[in-house]
């Protein structure tokens, strides 16, 4: 497998895009939108499909860039480290790696809708308080030639914005992934107020009819197009939370340079020091385990599911970590709105829960190594 | 003795069970049930008013404090008895405040007879709303480094400067205030322990808002505020002195309240099912801490009675407060993405664990806990 | 309930263990004990019958001093100290209270016996790695008016030295409880090498002859005996944990102090500081935990397996971080057979496997705390 | 370039088929597998010499040492292959040494010509066993404070004193120790790095019983020791250069062997119908643990290939060593009773557990390296 180091080419990436976030999208632009009460920034969306991030993995002839997984993770990293508020991984990673696996003309479609950065997709899989994709039981009855969907989904991030929506339901053999727009008649959607202050829905579904052509891939057969898609996600998720992680800790151990107390600086203080040397040797251990997800997924994406759910697990643990130290060593100041660092505790938290917390990966991890 | 007590058991239940309204016996203890009291509390009932006065008048809001500035006058067995009658009864607490928490027990220690007789009983009544005013922006754990002023100008101070960190200064009627009266002093000398009626000109507030959302604390700023010199507590320059004093006691207050358990609440219902192994082993330990954490309160209150704790109190402190966020690591966890939404599912959960990381900053961070263990516990060289 | 303090006869009882033991059985008497080959010492097991230790709680009309379960647990935490090696949570505190549970002639005598530090017994319940006496798989076959029990138990602590072992068999409508002397017919011993240098053995029974006279208690129903025996063994045993934690503690605070590094004392570093901080909060913690279990026994003792639980459990988890805190601090010299702390750090570990690990008695506080 | 890499493999490999001896492709890496080499050392089998032989002829035994010292002059890139190809075909290691590890890469750097030609080439070809003398009693984690003494006179000095935790000394022909040369210079100066025949008159040692049993440590005294002036390495003086330059290689090689896994071994059977979520929680958080940390070796090497891992190597010591102790406390819950035996059910698991304990001590503290984590890495001041 390839170097887990970046490339030249990752290094400039990375480097780009961190130029152009910490202009277009630093912590305060999340604040913006949050006391605008928006979720969602239409100009810095159209901002990243014009750089190609949106097609990051789009085939070329969808009008994609198609860089890979690795080079999703390092944008996602990016994106982190200033809690950058997009639908890149439902939309750019997700939807497109999901899409992607189906050979036909309407996913190509939707593929340049997506690198065009003209559709935004969201994914509805969850129905309870714990990502559990086996578990969906939202049901899609058989009805003509097509099929009537009812139920609720929960969690569905990204899902006021979203023009359309992978949604996971049962069908008579097994499970089913459709792929509608949201504005069919029988979907509702209703914001939920997260923590993160980011986008997400909870969306009923009132015997909503699709077609065969609104399926993606097989019928009863979800799990082919939906598991890649799944692993490409939770990949990116963690290189984010691996950012924000990053970005969490940067500012820590520069408070601790910059901030005197009892006469001199506290990063003087051996406690501290040593808590935070401890947090560097987490966040340097999880990198490792980010950057093989990555690489796992670009050159052997079928046996990508414990190095993905690894980095899932590792990226968790570290980011709750991170806030925490990150929160306590700035003290009174780090609890208060006006300082970032709240910021970074709260999407720490979502995205624990995001595809899978801390014990579902884990799980998976001990299947397959057999523990 | 013991008959004494059983007597004194006998006429509290008669004395509770003819005045307690009945409202007041819900065990009401959310922060919407709190009666704080001051110039300008909106009783929330005629119920908290009349609960609030019948204990005022026998002194019991204060039980331990002497019968003369307003209190009971009880010894420590019979305010055991009194607070158990009360629980026995779902009794709520007829009045909360940093007056009786705090700068009670620091007059009652420092002030004079005339400073006693003349702020205690409007504290007791309910009547007076006192804040705390010890923080000061950039100042963090080292409380010594004050740098507002009180200058002194004859028989009173000009006060500049600015507090933070103040709870609920925006509905207070006075503040107790670290100041610096002796700029020129060593960092620990030059302080006092000043009173001041936040209705005296030039002084101001401003709320802070937390990760939590909206919360009591405020910014609280000095502006050429005249103070007259008798309004300071103990000797002038000696504040330090008062403040280590309350700090202890302000500990033993805040981890108080930290033992907070899991098992047969939300919690039990929120892991059903939950086939996790790292959650339910959280979950576990959390709650085993928890139980033991209560005991340990209560062993650390006897040994109280007998004497001081001194400074292992700084340990209910540090452990109470570390293990409360826990607590709500575990809740946030097992509540899932439900426990995700502000004023979602799972209610102000979400909001109360942002609020608990505050908990082992406040008050004395965990960091400076530990540091008094290992120096003034452990002995371990400074 | 009684105050978790300790009273001023706990307090004397405590100050007068300390001294003897500080003078009959400090570290060096177990280190002596492994140096020649011996896992017992019969002369200091006189010694403690003599001060009625053996007697704690045996009722004073059988000989003994009935103090107590906390009084018991204030000798089992002495003795922690100093790693006292004998008989004593096995005889004078399982056996002693499953005796007393059953009100004839036979048990009487057998309190005696213990009382007088002429009857050493031995507790043969487990047959697999983990505490789980519902588990006991040992058969007692009915044979004429007696049984004949086969099989094999392990981890039998004490096993070696015992005149006379509690057995748990399986008999024909559940579990029942046989008190036999070791050299009975059919029982053969093997002395199990303990790393803590303590004497446990793993005995089989072959066709081995058992009476109604040998049941202690009601056939068919050990627990009503078992249960409250097992529960004063774990509360004394949560207690000799605390007792460990203290002592490794204690050398560790001294080392601290007396040690010089860097032209300093290492205590001076405050990252050793806070973690000797935190090391002493969780031994305070516990001990509340341990005390509360002695009253509770004494007090309530149908109502008391939360308590036994939660201490063994809080004992279990801050003997081990006391032990590994233990000889990190000391470094290099805390790793050499010749210096203590290693002692302390394997006793630490076999008892927290006896009578149920950490996670035995978490299960146990999760069920009644409906977690 | 890759071609000729490709070339390389192919040579590689078709002299490994012929040359290495059926017996030695068993993998075995066990500490009795180990060829130590030295004057004294007792070959397992004729296969172990005749593969040492002929592993020390082509230069491999050092693949990346210089010709002209008896190394193989092999690029990383080709040592890579090479070391590919022996796992391949699961060939043992022909010659593990402290003289490889550490005294070789001190000479390549700080060694004159003539040091490297004396000393080098009988260290890659297994004839003179090495061992290492830096901490003295008292001393631990304060290198600098050598105590033992070097004394100039004319062109030799006169050693006393003593060092502890001397691996292998009982076993070694010579040691490369720390002494102070310079008793009047400030702590870190005034030491030098000096060679040492163990056959010298007045060298001895005594082996250190470990709480896991007997040990390679052992304590080593020089009484009145004659060495050559000649046999300092670097600057009289200076040998505290030397020191710290080496202490970056032990510490990647000590780290090297903490990223071991727990699944698929034995533990997976261990924990087998274990419903104990704190054990079950405690393994699978472990084995992500360790799964992680053997990416970051690799990707640390990968570095090093590059440029200089440099003081961030005190990671992988720091979490190597911890990790490592951590999973013996995982595997010696899971095998309960079973596991508290010397030598019982699970063989050597209860040592390895006590000795995996000195792991995050010897070749440096965990508390050494978080400190030169914080201080070199993120540059906390110091």
């Amino acid at each position: 497998m390839t170097s887990l180091l970046k490339t030249e080419d990752e290094t400039m990436l990375a480097d780009s895009a961190r130029g152009f976030l910490d202009d277009a999208a630093p912590v305060s632009h999340l604040r913006g939108l949050r006391d605008a009460g928006k979720v969602h920034d239409p100009a810095l969306w159209a901002q990243m499909a014009e750089m190609g991030w949106t097609g990051v993995l789009v085939p070329e002839e969808a009008g994609g860039a198609d860089m890979g997984h690795a080079a999703a993770g390092i944008l996602a990293g990016e994106m982190g480290k200033t809690l950058v508020c997009s639908p890149f991984i439902g939309t750019a990673v997700i939807a497109a790696t999901a899409l992607r696996q189906v050979a036909n003309d309407r996913a190509s479609a939707a593929l340049r809708g997506i690198a065009e950065g003209k559709t935004i997709y969201a994914l509805a899989v969850d129905e309870g308080p714990k990502h559990d994709p086996d578990a969906a039981q939202m049901e899609a009855v058989a009805d003509g030639n097509g099929f009537r969907i009812s139920g609720a989904k929960t969690f569905v991030c990204d899902g006021m914005s979203a023009d359309r929506v992978l949604v996971l339901a049962r069908t008579g053999e097994g499970l089913t992934l459709f792929d509608l727009p949201t504005d069919r008649d029988g979907i509702t959607r209703s914001a939920m107020s997260l923590v993160d202050s980011r986008d997400a829905a909870r969306i009923t579904f009132d015997a909503v009819a699709a077609t065969g052509d609104d399926v993606l891939g097989q019928v009863d057969d979800a799990m082919t197009v939906l598991r890649p898609a799944l692993e490409a996600g939770q990949a990116a998720l963690a290189a984010e939370m691996g950012g924000v992680a990053a970005g969490a800790f940067a500012m820590t151990v520069e408070y601790l340079k910059e901030r005197k107390q009892f006469g001199v600086p506290i990063g003087m203080f051996q406690a501290l020091q040593h808590r935070a040397a401890h947090l560097w040797c987490e966040t340097e251990v999880t990198a490792s385990a980010i950057a093989h997800a990555g690489r796992k997924l670009d050159e052997d994406p079928a046996q990508a599911t414990l190095a993905v759910s690894l980095a899932k697990a590792r990226a968790t643990q570290t980011v709750t970590l991170a806030v925490q130290e990150g929160v306590q060593m700035h003290g009174g100041i780090g609890m208060t709105d006006a300082f970032d660092m709240g910021f970074y505790m709260k999407r720490a938290r979502v995205a624990a829960e995001w595809l899978g917390d801390y014990g579902y990966h884990a799980a998976i991890v001990a299947r397959l190594r057999e523990i | 003795m013991t008959e004494a007590l059983d007597a004194f058991r006998a006429e509290v239940r008669d004395w509770l069970e003819a005045n307690c309204p009945e409202e007041m016996r819900d065990g009401g203890s959310g922060e919407e049930n709190i009666c704080w009291g001051g110039k300008r509390w909106q009783f929330q009932s005629e119920a908290q008013k009349v609960w609030l006065e019948r204990m005022a008048a026998k002194g019991w809001t204060v039980p331990t404090w002497p019968k003369d500035y307003g209190g009971g006058g009880l010894s420590r067995d019979e305010d055991k008895i009194l607070q158990s009658e009360m629980r026995r009864i779902k009794a709520r607490s007829p009045l909360q405040s940093f007056g009786i928490w705090m700068l009670g027990p620091a007059l009652l220690h420092f002030g004079t007879h005339e400073q006693k007789a003349h702020y205690l009983p409007p504290i007791a009544r309910g009547e007076v709303r006192w804040c705390q005013g010890y923080s000061e922006p950039g100042a963090g754990s080292d409380l010594a480094s004050v740098q507002s002023r009180a200058e002194p100008r004859g028989d009173h101070f000009v006060v500049n400067g600015q507090k933070v960190w103040t709870s609920y200064a925006d509905k207070a009627d006075w503040i107790f205030a670290l100041l610096r009266t002796d700029k020129d002093a060593p960092k620990h000398k030059g302080i006092s322990f000043v009173l001041i009626d936040m209705s005296s000109e030039g002084v101001s507030t401003r709320p802070i808002r937390l990760i939590s959302g909206s919360s009591p604390f405020c910014e609280t700023f000095f502006d050429d505020v005249k103070v007259p010199r008798e309004q300071v507590v103990g000797e002038e320059n000696r504040g330090w002195d008062v403040a280590k004093y309350l700090l202890t006691h302000e500990r033993e207050m805040i981890s108080g309240g930290g033992g907070g358990l899991l098992g047969g609440r939300g919690v039990g219902a929120m892991l059903d099912g939950a086939d996790d192994p790292v959650l339910r082993a959280g979950a576990m330990t959390c709650e085993i801490d928890a139980l033991a954490m209560g005991l340990t309160l209560e062993r650390y209150k006897d040994m109280a009675k007998t004497g001081s704790v001194g400074d292992a109190s700084a340990m209910l402190k540090y452990y109470g407060t570390e293990l409360n966020k826990r607590r709500n690591e575990v809740m946030m966890l097992a509540g899932g993405s439900d426990a995700l939404e502000w004023d979602g599912a799972h209610g102000s959960l979400p909001a109360d664990w942002l609020r608990s990381k505050a908990n082992s900053i406040e008050g004395g961070t965990s960091e400076v806990m530990l540091s008094i263990i290992s120096r003034r516990v452990l002995g371990l060289p400074a």
